[in-house]
Parts: structure tokens; sequence; C-alpha cells
């Protein structure tokens, strides 16, 4: 890539407005040397990468969360449209909600451990604690495919009645979520081993924390809107 | 229905309006047979709101568009006798103005919304007149035709609509399948017809007349002829027209119904003897499953005008 | 551009970046725990709200949402960092963008779909008849 | 092994979308060829295809619309002939197709014509104004294009493979579930919007970041041009407003891949829901439209009046009123549902309140031109027109916001001439009003003026011709989507909207004869100062077309008008500023990542329409490696040695020079 740029960035056979002067760009280098432009904030200039890359991702997640919404609203007003199926509270059991969402918890919390490790720069420490997050996030998965599973086993699937159908859809993107993260764990998990504590690498742990909190709050609304609500209705 | 009487007159004029169509002329223009020329309360109103409404706000926004046109010619590059003021970027009396007219105007316009969605509101009853106490109709949207169902007189039509001129007409709709919305234009507000709900509207025509009436939802390919023609009549035709419906036509009970649901167009009008009782609340509930939607082609019926299948 | 590290950057700070300086591990760690604690106690009351019978049951779901709100709270101040800051104050606004949108979004929805439901569930056609 | 696509899909029977499809895919291998016997093919890969750069970005979203504008105009002809014809007869086009024409018409301009459009100008604009080398991401800047164009992709390829929904812009259930609506129409549909939405989200997410915390030294909030205003809000209606359409049309494509019960007539589905949620996105989606429309009539309007924006601060709080606004009115597009007189008249109230930000605006414009000395260019021109067009059109708008009026109009012609009042007044000016003004800094060369006027004339008398008739045929009772009527007062309406469409066909002539023609012209068009237009913002004070990196140095803001101010500073001096330190600078590296993210995720909306599940397994895999790949790489930024970017900033100060020294532009 680095040679074709060079060599077409010399030739611009139709750039329809650049006079005659050849444009050429040479020379290449990593993105790591602190250039002074960037040093500012607010009206001191663009602010640092770090900075942009997350607050991006924070706008992101909020879009996010609100797609989220649509999901939840979808649920709260099709709830008692069971259409003569089961309902809520002849369906969910409590035991496996409170350890879905204990494993929830207990990864989140794992997941802030790794993000102190990177802050230290402890490469063994945030493996493992990145590893735990994975398997809590795993388990916890199988515990939901479990209930899919049970669920559909029973007749009670999505295809049964518009409020199963909200529900699977609602808790299902919030596991699909879910799943797509550990995917991303697992890729960055292997960057970092292969590159280390590089400074994109860094950017997007960091990211990766912000997704994986912003799961955790998602799965407080599931489980109080969905299940306990739900149970007690 | 091709009510064409007068289509050589309304064409010359509509086509000499034409002519002369400026810009809102258009609002005040209220000879065609549209929301422009009611034959009830309900569309009297609402004419009257549509004028209020338009005049309020061309009071401002024509001279707003005259100032812009003026301003924008007299500051024209090369005009010396205009003053310049290159810098002249705030004031904050022309602020306050720019802000309080328009809230003016809206707070107006608010009024007359607020006071007019609750009296007009569709689902309100009209009270009883002379003529006496509103009739009841219940509607259902079906692929594509009308079926007017008249608990009353147990008897139903399909694409005409007759009721007693100078009454209150309660309609019920619900929807055999898609969405469609129910309006006659000359009387007033429309409503929306959908499958396991139930609309309520109340309209009436004043005079008895022959009231043109559509569904302005889009539902498929048949949609451009869901029209009907509702036809106000005196009260001694209407019983005659119910006395004639009971002695012929067929009877709608479930077999009829199901036939009457699958999807076809430009069906001729015609009437049912008898009707199957809550007929109409068996559709809204569900309890006779929604018709069921094209069956053949690639991808769905070729429903060409003409093609009556 | 580079980033290493909080490069005086008083007047910035990125969503998720634990702040307030030193500390060092101690400190991150000890923030999680806290937030820990109480998020698992609040959902343990959560919960316990549902499962005994000591809330009176109509009370249940308002309980429940003080409890979510509350947990979201945790969540957002010891895991993601949100704080009140001045260099937190565009992460803040945009929370608050996105808390405003969700907001009128589901209780818009909420509101117009039960007025639109008890205007026409069939049920209705029975009272209707009657005016 | 292919799914439910078979031979019989492709529509050998009907003459129409076939000679439409011959046409285009003459046209295609003859583009394809010429690039490829010229030889371009490289350039076009590495400068274009790959490019992150944002002005090149924003160049091609611009493009991507002009032609998806040609497409959906020439939707708008066939509507506007079979409707002059199709009186008491059923004209030429058969129901099932004039469904998909008016279908696809409303989804190609409003997703692919306008809304890239506007995307394109801000991606264009916003860092120049800003003072900024790039957009927070310029890789993602990519892919959000190309899933654009994966998007507009899926909807043109319908018509040659399968049909395109039937159902409206809007797929409304029930008819668009599997049972009312069995083809792939709706899953194209579907399939297309989920993908560009995508993409349209990312460009959100993307542009809030940069207005936010991506801005030259000094370029304070309230220092920003108009433009970075409107756009900021604009974008962030976006990453509030289409996750919710994501979710509906998920939720539907649920219904009709997997049996879900959403919005189906049985098992408690609920239609109410989707117009519920369609339109809590839908109607934000109309300012978002407008808003980046609003900014450039702002830039414009100064400009060519010689003075700054009156009211600065007044647009700015009505700007981000309409943001907020925007999402507590969505109510109003069903009225006629039957919500009950209160929230009915909430909503209805909540929905005017637009109009008085929008008039706050209007009169600040109005205020803005008194006093100057205007310059009548072909972007002033536009605006004018805008003015007087949106103005109208707005107030048609109140009109059916108030409860009782909108239950004569809703779903008739006067609706559907509102918005194309606005639509077509507000961001279709809009466009053409930032084309032409931005034109020579994208390209160094202006347009040619006469050619830029008669299509205003042109495109303002035709639209009047065109829309004027819609209006009195909706207060006759005309619906709209008829694919014929009877009813003999609608007729003379039709035709007499027939002549305007004809009249708007002379204009986009004159509009596309414009652009060869300038481009054919350009040596004796061309700009070298970079400010053709005594320009206030900071776009103005670099090159055109501006070099890779926009400016070697930050710029230095002080004040509101960063440019005027510098640029005074050195009139009164007769001397430009000292050379600046300059030093190399980074930018990203090129990367193939868009187009590459665009074809897999074309092939997988491609695979879902037609059910071939092994194409959607290796697309989505081939996707995934992409994003592993990508983020594998070591490098992703260039530098640009200082020596470079002394020489080219010389050139410029040197061009400067000149002028400021005779001081012409005094
Ligand atoms: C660019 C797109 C755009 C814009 C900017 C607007 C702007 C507005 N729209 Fe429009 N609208 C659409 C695109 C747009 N709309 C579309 C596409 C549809 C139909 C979708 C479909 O069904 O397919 C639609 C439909 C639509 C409806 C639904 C009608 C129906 O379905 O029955 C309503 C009802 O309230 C409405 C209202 C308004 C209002 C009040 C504004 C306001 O924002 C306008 C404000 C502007 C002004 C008022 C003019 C300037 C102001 C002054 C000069 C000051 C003085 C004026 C006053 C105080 C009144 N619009
Ligand atoms: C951005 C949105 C947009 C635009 C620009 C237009 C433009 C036009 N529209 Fe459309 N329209 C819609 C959005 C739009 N429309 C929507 C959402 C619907 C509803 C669909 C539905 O029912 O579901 C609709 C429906 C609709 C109908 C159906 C009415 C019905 O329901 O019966 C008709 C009928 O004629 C129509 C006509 C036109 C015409 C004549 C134009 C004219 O083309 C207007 C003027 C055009 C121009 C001024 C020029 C266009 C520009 C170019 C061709 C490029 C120029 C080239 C260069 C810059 C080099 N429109
Ligand atoms: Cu519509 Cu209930
Ligand atoms: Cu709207």
């Amino acid at each position: 890539m680095t040679a074709a740029t060079k060599v077409v960035r010399t030739h611009d056979p139709n750039k329809l407005g650049h006079g005659p002067s050849v444009r050429g760009h040479g020379g290449h280098g990593h993105g790591d040397r602190t250039s002074h432009e960037a040093t500012g904030h607010g009206e001191g200039g663009p602010a640092s990468k770090r900075i942009t890359v997350a607050y991006g991702f924070w706008i992101f997640l909020l879009s996010d969360i609100i797609m989220f919404s649509g999901f939840f609203a979808a649920y709260a007003v099709l709830q008692k449209a069971t259409a003569g199926g089961p309902s809520g509270a002849q369906l969910f059991e409590p035991w496996r909600v409170a350890t879905e969402t204990g494993l929830l918890l207990v990864s989140s919390f794992t997941c802030g451990l790794a993000g102190v490790a990177t802050h230290v720069k402890s490469r063994t420490w945030t493996q493992a604690a990145l590893l735990a997050t994975g398997l809590l996030g795993f388990a916890f998965m199988v515990l939901e495919v479990q209930e899919f599973a049970n669920l559909v086993a029973r007749g009670a699937g999505p295809d049964r009645s518009a409020f199963l159908s909200a529900f699977f859809a609602l808790v299902g993107c919030h596991g699909l979520h879910v799943t797509a993260g550990l995917l991303w764990l697992g890729t960055m998990m292997a960057q970092l081993q292969v590159k280390g504590f590089r400074d994109d690498i860094c950017r997007r742990l960091l990211c990766f924390n912000l997704f994986w909190h912003a799961l955790d709050i998602i799965w407080v609304g599931v489980f109080t809107v969905v299940y306990l609500i739900g149970a007690g209705a | 229905m091709r009510d064409t009487g007068s289509t050589t007159r309304s064409r010359s004029v509509s086509l000499c309006r034409a002519a002369s169509a400026a810009a809102v002329s258009f609002l005040v223009d209220g000879c065609a047979k549209g929301v422009l020329d009611p034959a009830g309360p309900v569309a009297a109103d609402e004419k009257t709101i549509l004028f209020n409404a338009t005049v309020i706000m061309m009071a401002l926004v024509v001279p707003t568009i005259i100032l812009a046109l003026v301003f924008a010619w007299w500051f024209r590059a090369g005009n010396e006798r205009a003053i310049h003021r290159p810098d002249f970027a705030y004031s904050g009396r022309i602020e306050l103005l720019v802000w309080s007219v328009p809230i003016l105007v809206i707070i107006f316009l608010g009024g007359l919304t607020w006071i007019s969605s609750h009296r007009l509101d569709p689902f309100k009853p009209l009270p009883a007149t002379a003529a006496g106490k509103p009739i009841e109709v219940q509607v259902v949207s079906l692929d594509w035709k009308w079926l007017f169902i008249y608990p009353g007189y147990g008897v139903a039509s399909v694409n005409r609509l007759v009721v007693p001129a100078a009454r209150p007409v309660h309609f019920s709709l619900t929807s055999a399948s898609v969405m469609n919305s129910f309006f006659v234009p000359q009387l007033g507000s429309q409503i929306y017809t959908m499958n396991g709900m139930v609309t309520q509207l109340n309209l009436q025509a004043d005079k008895p007349g022959s009231y043109f009436g559509q569904s302005t939802h889009f539902s498929g390919d048949g949609f451009s002829d869901m029209y009907f023609h509702m036809d106000a009549v005196s009260p001694a035709q209407f019983a005659g027209w119910v006395a004639g419906a009971k002695a012929a036509g067929p009877a709608l009970d479930a077999p009829a119904y199901a036939a009457l649901a699958r999807q076809s167009t430009r069906v001729k009008p015609f009437t049912y003897r008898a009707v199957m009782p809550v007929l109409f609340q068996a559709v809204a509930a569900q309890r006779l499953a929604p018709a069921a939607g094209p069956q053949k082609g690639r991808g769905g019926p070729q429903v060409s005008p003409g093609d009556n299948s | 551009m580079s980033d290493t590290d909080v490069r005086g950057e008083q007047g910035d700070s990125a969503p998720g970046e634990q702040r307030a300086g030193g500390g060092g591990i101690a400190k991150g760690v000890s923030g999680y725990l806290i937030g820990l604690g109480l998020a698992v106690a609040l959902t343990g009351a959560s919960f316990w709200s549902v499962y005994t019978h000591m809330i009176w049951a109509p009370a249940v779901p308002v309980a429940l949402a003080a409890f979510a709100i509350a947990q979201m709270g945790v969540h957002l101040v010891f895991f993601l960092h949100i704080t009140t800051g001045p260099d937190n104050t565009n992460n803040v606004m945009a929370l608050a963008f996105g808390v405003l949108i969700v907001f009128l979004v589901v209780a818009g929805s909420l509101w117009i779909m039960a007025h639109l439901n008890d205007a026409m569930m069939p049920m209705n056609e029975a009272m209707a008849q009657m005016h | 092994m292919l799914g439910k696509l078979t031979l019989a899909a492709v529509p050998l029977s009907q003459p129409i979308p076939i000679i439409a499809s011959f046409v285009v895919a003459v046209g295609i291998t003859g583009v394809i060829a010429w690039i490829w016997f010229k030889g371009y093919f490289p350039y076009l890969w590495h400068e274009w295809i790959t490019s992150v750069d944002h002005k090149r970005i924003g160049v091609m979203y611009c493009f991507l619309a002009i032609v998806m504008l040609i497409r959906g105009f020439s939707d708008a002809i066939l509507m506007r002939s079979q409707q002059a014809l199709a009186f008491q007869g059923p004209g030429y086009l058969p129901p099932e197709h004039y469904d998909q024409v008016f279908s696809a018409h409303g989804t190609i301009m409003i997703f692919f014509g306008a809304m890239p459009f506007m995307i394109g100008l801000m991606n264009f604009a916003v860092p120049l104004q800003l003072g900024v080398r790039d957009v927070a991401f310029p890789t993602l800047n990519s892919v959000s294009f190309w899933l654009t164009a994966a998007g507009a992709l899926l909807v043109n390829i319908s018509l040659f493979v399968g049909e395109f929904s039937r159902t409206g812009w809007l797929p409304y259930p029930p008819l668009s579930e599997l049972a009312y609506s069995p083809g792939v129409g709706v899953d194209y549909y579907l399939w297309a919007i989920q993908i560009a939405g995508i993409g349209t989200l990312m460009s959100g997410v993307n542009l809030v970041t940069t207005i936010l915390k991506v801005r030259a030294p000094g370029m304070s909030y309230f220092r920003m041009p108009m433009f970075c205003w409107t756009s900021l809000a604009a974008n962030l209606l976006i990453v509030a407003a289409f996750p919710i359409l994501t979710a509906t049309l998920a939720m539907l494509t649920l219904d009709r891949y997997l049996g879900f019960h959403f919005f189906t007539n049985d098992r408690g589905g609920n239609v109410m829901m989707f117009m519920n949620l369609i339109w809590s996105w839908g109607h934000p989606e109309v300012y978002v439209l407008v808003l980046p429309a609003f900014g450039i009539f702002s830039e414009v309007i100064s400009t060519f009046s010689g003075k700054p924006l009156f009211g600065y601060r007044s647009m700015v709080g009505a700007t981000l009123f309409i943001v907020v606004i925007a999402f507590s009115v969505w109510l109003h597009h069903f009225f006629t549902m039957g919500a009950g007189g209160d929230v009915n008249a909430i909503f209805g109230i909540a929905t005017s309140l637009a109009a008085v930000a929008t008039g706050v605006k209007i009169f600040n414009w109005i205020f803005t031109m008194y006093g100057g000395r205007i310059r009548y260019t072909t972007p002033m021109l536009w605006s004018v027109g805008f003015i007087v067009t949106f103005s109208i059109g707005g107030t048609t708008g109140v009109l059916l916001a108030v409860p009782p009026a909108d239950f004569v109009l809703h779903n008739s012609m006067f609706l559907v001439a509102h918005f194309h009042n606005v639509i077509i007044g507000g961001t279709l000016f809009g466009a053409f009003a930032g084309m032409s003004y931005w034109f020579p800094k994208a390209f160094g060369f202006k347009l040619i003026e006469s050619w830029g006027k008669a299509a205003f004339w042109f495109a303002f008398t035709g639209f009047w011709v065109t829309f004027v008739p819609f209006y009195v045929a909706g207060l006759l009772g005309m619906t709209r989507r008829m694919q014929h009527y009877d009813n003999p007062e609608w007729r003379p309406w039709m035709l007499m909207a027939g002549v305007g469409t004809v009249i708007i066909s002379i204009g986009v002539v004159c509009q596309i004869v414009q652009l060869v023609v300038s481009i054919r012209r350009r040596d004796e068009l061309r700009d070298e100062t970079g400010d053709p237009w005594d320009g206030r913002s900071l776009e103005w004070i670099t090159t055109s077309p501006p070099p890779a990196f926009n400016f070697a140095v930050y710029p230095d803001v002080h004040g509101e008008e960063a440019y005027w101010s510098i640029k005074r500073g050195a009139l009164e001096a007769q001397a430009m500023p000292q050379e600046p330190h300059y030093e190399a600078i980074e930018m990203p590296l090129s990367s193939p990542t868009g187009i590459v993210t665009a074809f897999f995720a074309s092939f997988t909306g491609f695979a879902l329409i037609w059910h071939i599940w092994w194409m959607v397994i290796v697309s989505l895999i081939g996707a995934y490696a992409t994003f592993v790949w990508f983020a594998w790489r070591d490098e992703s930024e260039y530098e640009i040695p200082v020596e470079e970017v002394a020489r080219e900033d010389r050139a410029r100060l040197a061009a400067r020079r000149v002028v400021v020294e005779q001081g012409v532009q005094a």
C-alpha cells in the first residue's frame, strides 16, 4: 500500500481543479509522535486522539441505548399481548435471572480491573482480567441460550405471541451485543498479546470497557422491566 | 359510480381556475366538491378552522415574504441609494420582535388547536337532531372494497353507504385485513380502520345528496378503486331502501363473509338482506381470521383495473 | 496525534477514564469494589422486593424503578467514571441528551399507546353502542 | 443453492423495467469501459475509492446524491405522466408497477438523494470551517459512505432482479407483513435501509465528535460558523433518531423472517406501535434534512450580503430548540388514528412551536440582507428562492398541525404538496446553493453562472406549477398514491402538474449542462485565490482545492468570522502575516476498509433478501475478517514532510499576497 500511495499521489490525471503543480507526498511514519498541535482541548485546538475516540464511542453507545429504548417501548406496549399464550410470570425462572445478573455484575467488575491493569501497563493482569470477563460473559450467554431453548421447546417461542416476540427481541438483542462483545474481546486479547500496549490498543481497551459497562446498565433495565416487573404482574 | 353529470361544466370551470391559480387563492375557492364544500356540521367547522388558521398565518407570512423580496431587491449591490451597514448584526429590539410575533401567532393557533381538537374529536358523538338520534353504521374495510353493516336493521351494503340526511351517523370502524382510512371529504373528519381494533367516527349530512367517499390510506394494489358513494336520503327513502335491501340479495354469513374478504376490485354496489349477528365484533376481535393476502403471481397479485378476479 | 496518557488536558477527559490523579492500583480497584458492592446491594434489593412480600404489591414497580435508576447511577459513577467535574461536561451533556431522548421516546410512546388502546379495544364497541 | 432467486425474478415480461435496466446496464458498461480504456482505474482506486480524505468523501457523497436524484426524478416523471393519463382509465403503469414507483421515489429521494447530499456537504465543509485537517474518524467516514452506496445499490438492483417494495416510503404493516407482501420488495427495502442507516448513524457519530472535539485553537462554540452549528444539530438528530429506525425495521424484519408478531394482524401484534416508532424517527428525520440546508443559507446570505449573520446567537438557540422539539411532535403524522383530544392537541401545539424557531431564522436571514450589498450569484438566488418557497411550505405544515384541519387533509395531495414544498424549497434548494457555493473550493474553478441561474429559474417556476395543483387537488379531496382516478375535478390539476414537471426537467438539464460545460471550460473559470466569493469563514483561507492536510498550520481563531478578521487585518496592513513555523504533518492513510465492508454488506443484504443462507454466512465471516485485518494493521498514518508543507503553503501565500497588496477585494 505504501508504494502505491506514493506513486499515485504524484500522478493525478483527472484532478479537475489542481493547478499544474505536482502534489507529491512522501514519507510515512507512525502516529506516535506527540505533535504539539494536539496539545489542546476545548478552545485549545483538537482534543487528543484518546479523548476523541472515547468520546465518539460514548456517542455511539448513547445511540445504542436509544435503540434499546425502542425495544423497551415495544416490550412495555406488548407485554399484555399474550394472545392466550403464557405470560411472563409463568415462564421466568428467578434463579436463572439472578445468576445471570450476578455473572454480568462480576464481569463488569473484572472488566474494570482490566482497565486498572492497563493503566499500570501490566499485561499479565490485563489479560487475566479480560479472560475472566470473557468467561463470565460466556457463562451468561450459556444460561441465556439455555433459557431461550427451553422456552422454544415448551412452545413459548417468539412466534407464540406478540409478548414473546417483544421478549425475545429485547433480551436477544442484549444477548447479541454480549456475543459481539465476546468476539471483540477475543480479538483484542490476541492483539494485546502480539502488539502490547500500543496507543491504539489502549484506546480500544478503553472503548471495550465502556461497551461492557453500558451493556450492564442495559441489563439493569432488562432484569427490572422484563423479569421483575413481568414476574410481579 | 362515474357521476359525470356536470363534467363539461366543471371541467371548463376548473381549467379557468387553473389559469388564475395564485399561491393562496385556492383556499377561498369554494365551488368544488372537496373539503371546501362542506355538507355537514363537522366539515363546516373544519373548513372554518382551516380558513381561520390560514388567514392568521398568512397575515404574518405574506408580509414576511414581501419584506424578504423588498430587502433582497433594495439592498442589491449597485443600488447606491440603499444604506450600507456592513456590521449590523444584532439589535435587541428586532430580536425581541422576531421571537414574540411568531409566538403570538402560535398562541392563538395553539388555543384553536386545543379547543378544536376536543370539540371535533372524531369519537365524540354528535347531538341528536330533529330527525332523530344517531344511526349506527359499522364499517369494515376489505381488500379492496367497503362493507357497511346496519346493526339496527340487520342489513349490509357493499361499496354504497345510504344514510338518512340531517341525522347524525355514528360509525364504528374496523378492517378485515390491512389499514385503510375512511373519508368522505364533504362531510369532514377521516379515521383509520385497523384490524383487531375499533375506531369511531361521528358525521352528519345536512342535506340529501350523493357524496364521494374513499380510502385515503394506501392499502395495496387495488387501492385506487377503493371508493364508494355515500347517499344521504330522506327518512322515507331510507326506509324504502332498507325494505328493499331486506327483500333481496344474499345473506351475509360466515362463508359469504369469507368469500367477500378475498381480494377483489371494482365490486359493483350490492346489498345483503341479512347479516350474521355480531359479525362486526367478530371481525374486530379477530374471532374471524384476518383476510388473507395475495396468493398468486410474482410476489403478489396482478390487479389491474378491469381485472375483476 | 498521540495520547501518551493524561497530558495536562485539564479541560477535558475521555468518558470512562478514571481521573483525579494518582492513587494507583489500590484506588482504582477500591473504586470498582465500592461500585460492585453497591450494585450487588441494589440488585439484591430489587429481587428482594419482588420475591418477598415485604413491599405493598402495587408499589413494587415503583420500588423497582427507584432501585434500577439508582443502580444505573452507581454504574455510571463507579464503573464509567462519569462525574460532574468540569472536565466531564461534554460527556455529561451527551449523556443528558441521550437520557432526554430515551425519556421522550419511551414516555411519549407509552402515553400515546395507552390512549390509543383505551380508545380502540374491541370491547369498547359494546359501550359505544350505548351512547 | 440460490434460495428464492430464480430466473423468474427478472421481469422479462415487463417492458419498462427491462428497457430501463438495459439502458442502465449499457451506461454502466460504457463508463467502466471508458475508465478502463483511459487507464483511470488505479487513480480512481487510490485517490477516491480508498480515500479517507473528508473532502473526497464529501464529493463522492454529493455525486451519489446527484445520480440518485436523477433516478428519483425519473420516477417522478413516470408518476406525473401516469396521473396525467390515468383518468378514467388505466394509464400505462399497472398498479403493481406504479406502487413500486412511488415507493422507490420516496425512498430514494429521502435516503439516497437528499440525505447524502446534505451529509456530503457537511463532510466537505465542516472540517474546513472548523480549521482542522479531517473529521474525527477518517476511515470510519469512508465506511459510512460506502455503506450508503451499498444501500443505494441494493435499491437499484431491485429494478431488475425481483421487485421493489410496494408499500410506500415507510412500510406500514400489516401491508408490509409477509401475509400481504409475500414478494421480496419489502425485503429489498428493509436491508437497503438498514445498511445505509448504519452508515448514516456512523457518519452522525463522526461529525458530532468532530464538531465537539476537533476544532482549531480558539474556535470556541460561539465562534463556529452557523453551518457547523446546524450540522451539529442535524447530526445529533441522526445519532438520536436513527437507532429508533434500526430497531423498528429490525422488528418488521423479525416478523417477516422469523415469524415474530410485532405488527402482524394476529397473536397480539400491534400495528399502531409501528407507526408510533417509525414516526418517532421520521419526524426528526425531516429536520435532519432541512437543518444543514438552513446552515448553508446562513453562510450564503451572509457572504453575499457582505455582512455577518444577523442574530447569530438567536439562530443557535432556534436551532437547538428545533432539535429538542423534533422529538416531541411525531404524533402529528397519525392524528387520524384516534388518540383523543388531549393527545392530539398537545402534539399539535408542540408541532407549531417549530414554526416559532423557524420563523426566527427566516427573520434573521431577512435582516442579514438589511444594509448589505447583495451580490446575485447562483447560490444567493437559491437562497432567496428558498425564503419564499419554504415560508409557504412551512405554513401549510403548521396548518396540518391543527388536528381538525389534518382530519380532512391527511394523506391527501395537499400533504404531498406540503412536504415537497419544504423538501424541495428547503433541502434541495439548499443542496444546490451549497453545491454552487463550495464547488470552487472543492475543484478550484467556479461553475458558470448563467446556466446556474437558468437552472434556478426553471426549477423555481416549475416547482410552483407542479405543486400548486397538488394543494388544490388535495382540497378537492384527492388522495395520495392513486394509480388512476375517475373524478373529473382532479384532472386539470394533474395536467397542470405535468406541465410543471416538464419545466422542472428543463431546469435539471440546465443544471447538468452547467456541470459539463464548466468542467470543459475549467481553465477560464479557475480561481487562483482560494477565496472567490470574498468569504468569511475558514474554508476560504486555504487554497482551492485545499491540500490533503487543509491547513499547513492550524489557524488561530480570534472572534466570530475567523477568516474575515484575518483578511481585514491583512488588507488594512496591505501585507500578509509573517510566514509561520512549518512542521511535518501526519495524515491518515487511505484504506480499502470502506469499500470492502460495503462489498460484504451488499452481499449479505442480497443474500438475506433472497434467502441464500450460505452466502449470508460467507459474507458475515468476510466482514469479520475485514474488521480484524483492519484492526491489526500497524501503520495508519503517513507523514507529509515539512518541505512539502512549506512549499504548498508558500505558494498559497504568494497568491494571496498579490490580492492583498492590490487590495482588490476591499
Ligand atoms: C424537509 C422536510 C420537512 C420539513 C422541514 C417539515 C416541516 C414541517 N412540517 Fe412536515 N412533513 C414532511 C417533511 C417536512 N416537514 C414530510 C416528508 C411529511 C409527510 C410524510 C409522509 O406522510 O409520507 C410531512 C408531514 C407533515 C405533517 C403530517 C400531515 C399528515 O400526515 O396528515 C405535519 C402535521 O403537522 C407536518 C407539519 C410540519 C410543520 C409544522 C413543519 C414546520 O417545521 C415548518 C416551520 C416553518 C414555517 C412555519 C415557515 C417559516 C416561518 C415563518 C415565516 C414565521 C411565521 C409563521 C408562523 C408563525 C406560522 N408535516
Ligand atoms: C427528497 C425528497 C423528494 C424530492 C426531491 C422529490 C421530488 C419530486 N417529487 Fe416526490 N416524493 C417524496 C420525496 C421527494 N420527492 C416522498 C417521500 C414521497 C412519498 C412517497 C410515498 O408515497 O410513499 C413522494 C411522492 C411523490 C409523488 C406521489 C404522489 C402520490 O402519492 O400520488 C409525486 C407525484 O408526482 C411526486 C413528485 C415529485 C416531483 C415532480 C419531484 C420533482 O422531481 C421535484 C423537483 C426536482 C428538482 C428540482 C431536481 C432534482 C435534481 C436532480 C435531478 C439533479 C440535478 C443535477 C445536478 C445537480 C447536476 N413525489
Ligand atoms: Cu388502533 Cu387499537
Ligand atoms: Cu413530521
